[in-house]
């Protein structure tokens, strides 16, 4: 794995259906993994909705977005981070998320930003 | 220093291909390098040959051609992000049976690998989001 | 240090609160296009929480381009093109909020 | 390209041979297609069609080639997890070619 000035943050902050930003972000992601460079996610605001259980994307005849998401495991993409607060404002359960997320704090969601080589953001 | 650029806008909904254009002109002017613009997302609209602005508007598609020739920038468009919006070279038009090929000249379709090449290997990068 | 760019405006846009809320310094924080509304001064209770390592400045065209130059609140420098590209390359990377 | 024919019904394909509609995906479909790109599918194959098909039906993702690698390593064991197995059941470039006969979509080029 790349040493972390060499790691990408992919910071993400649409919900599930906004346009194909969260899509795009993952899309991202997984070519990064593909080309096994280091990449880590970081489900800001709305994104957070992304990791809702229990979607049922093709009640909208929409692609599962979720089903993907649970791909990235097998991707080796397993640093997977969100604010605490994001959770907290939408009145979201931390302990029912479709993947194990690191939950961080304000200050700790800034640092996240510094220990990465770079950041890109959708 | 070796700048790369993202631009993820598109040129009508937001302003993002006309910002990354200034951003990039003052950095060349600069002494700089803009080694890569990268277009994603609904930026690949800007890529359209078939944009067909009134003459008293800027066609930012246009914009950036000039400068790509006249700097030899890489002006990368992800493919997968064009295939969905209509916007094709000639022998994507063939794959997918389409009537018509509509990438301006100086653009070139490639995978997010570009991108994230670009993310890594350049001095910055710099996003202009939509 | 980070550059954080903010391209829309606050009034009906969340962009400028989730960045200042995920912002810790050193950092400098550009307002460009929509974003530039949050430099008049309706806005400025939003930036109470920064402290003084967190440097803002707004573009000059994106305001001249909407007739608010006169209106920018005293914390920001006002800069051009080629001082935002200066910005970016004295910052390591980016944030784009948007 | 030319529709197939099977039980006298036709499956339309794109022009490079990618089912239009992947609804229409059978076995007799895959046999067709392999056909076509002059591979008669044995056990060794089905295995790897079985596995894109279960990976697209649980992550609607075509797998990267590397993540097709270490998944058929997971479930067919070590000495078939390796692209030189892969390459030689599905020659050229082994994760396109499988996606294509398991009735996946058409991948954008995108790798």
């Amino acid at each position: 794995m790349s040493t972390p000035d060499k790691q990408l943050l992919v910071v993400v902050g649409a919900g599930p259906h906004n346009a194909t930003r969260a899509r795009d972000a993952l899309d991202l992601v997984l070519t990064s993994a593909a080309f096994e460079i280091g990449v880590g996610i970081l489900f800001r605001d709305d994104a957070v909705y992304q990791l809702l259980p229990q979607q049922q994307a093709d009640a909208i005849d929409a692609k599962s977005l979720a089903a993907n998401l649970q791909a990235l495991p097998l991707y080796d993409v397993e640093q997977l981070y969100a604010p605490r607060s994001a959770l907290e404002a939408r009145g979201l359960d931390p302990d029912n998320l479709l993947l194990p997320v690191q939950l961080l704090d304000d200050n700790a969601t800034a640092a996240l930003l510094h220990s990465y080589g770079q950041i890109l953001s959708f | 220093m070796k700048i790369a650029v993202l631009v993820y806008g598109s040129p009508t909904a937001s302003s993002a291909a006309a910002t990354a254009y200034r951003y990039a002109r003052a950095a060349i002017g600069l002494g700089h390098q803009i080694t890569r613009v990268f277009f994603y997302g609904e930026g690949v609209h800007g890529a359209s040959a078939l944009a067909a602005p009134p003459q008293d508007e800027v066609n930012w598609g246009q914009r950036w051609q000039q400068l790509a020739q006249e700097h030899e920038i890489e002006m990368i468009v992800c493919i997968a992000a064009a295939l969905r919006r209509g916007v094709l070279n000639q022998q994507e038009a063939q794959r997918h049976g389409k009537s018509a090929a509509n990438l301006a000249a100086g653009f070139e379709l490639s995978g997010l690998g570009q991108l994230a090449d670009a993310a890594l290997n350049s001095d910055r990068l710099i996003t202009f989001g939509g | 240090m980070i550059l954080h760019t903010v391209n829309r405006a606050p009034g009906s846009h969340a962009a400028l609160q989730q960045c200042i809320q995920a912002l810790s310094g050193p950092a400098a924080l550009l307002l460009i296009e929509d974003g530039v509304y949050g430099a008049t001064p309706a806005f400025t209770r939003l930036f109470h929480r920064l402290d003084g390592t967190v440097h803002c400045y707004v573009l000059a065209a994106d305001l001249q381009a909407r007739g608010i130059d006169a209106l920018v609140d005293g914390r920001f420098q006002v800069i051009d093109d080629a001082a935002f590209v200066q910005l970016s390359l004295d910052c390591d990377k980016m944030v784009a909020w948007y | 390209m030319e529709p197939l024919h099977i039980n006298g019904q036709q499956i339309a394909l794109d022009p490079e041979g990618y089912l239009q509609n992947l609804a229409d995906w059978s076995p007799e479909v895959a046999r067709q297609l392999a056909h076509a790109e002059g591979i008669e599918l044995q056990d060794e194959h089905w295995e790897i069609i079985e596995l894109l098909r279960d990976f697209y039906a649980e992550y609607q993702l075509s797998p990267a080639m590397r993540i097709l690698v270490k998944q058929t390593g997971i479930r067919y064991g070590k000495e078939k997890g390796n692209s030189m197995h892969l390459l030689r059941l599905f020659p050229g470039s082994p994760a396109k070619l499988a996606s294509k006969l398991a009735g996946l979509p058409k991948p954008s080029n995108c790798l």
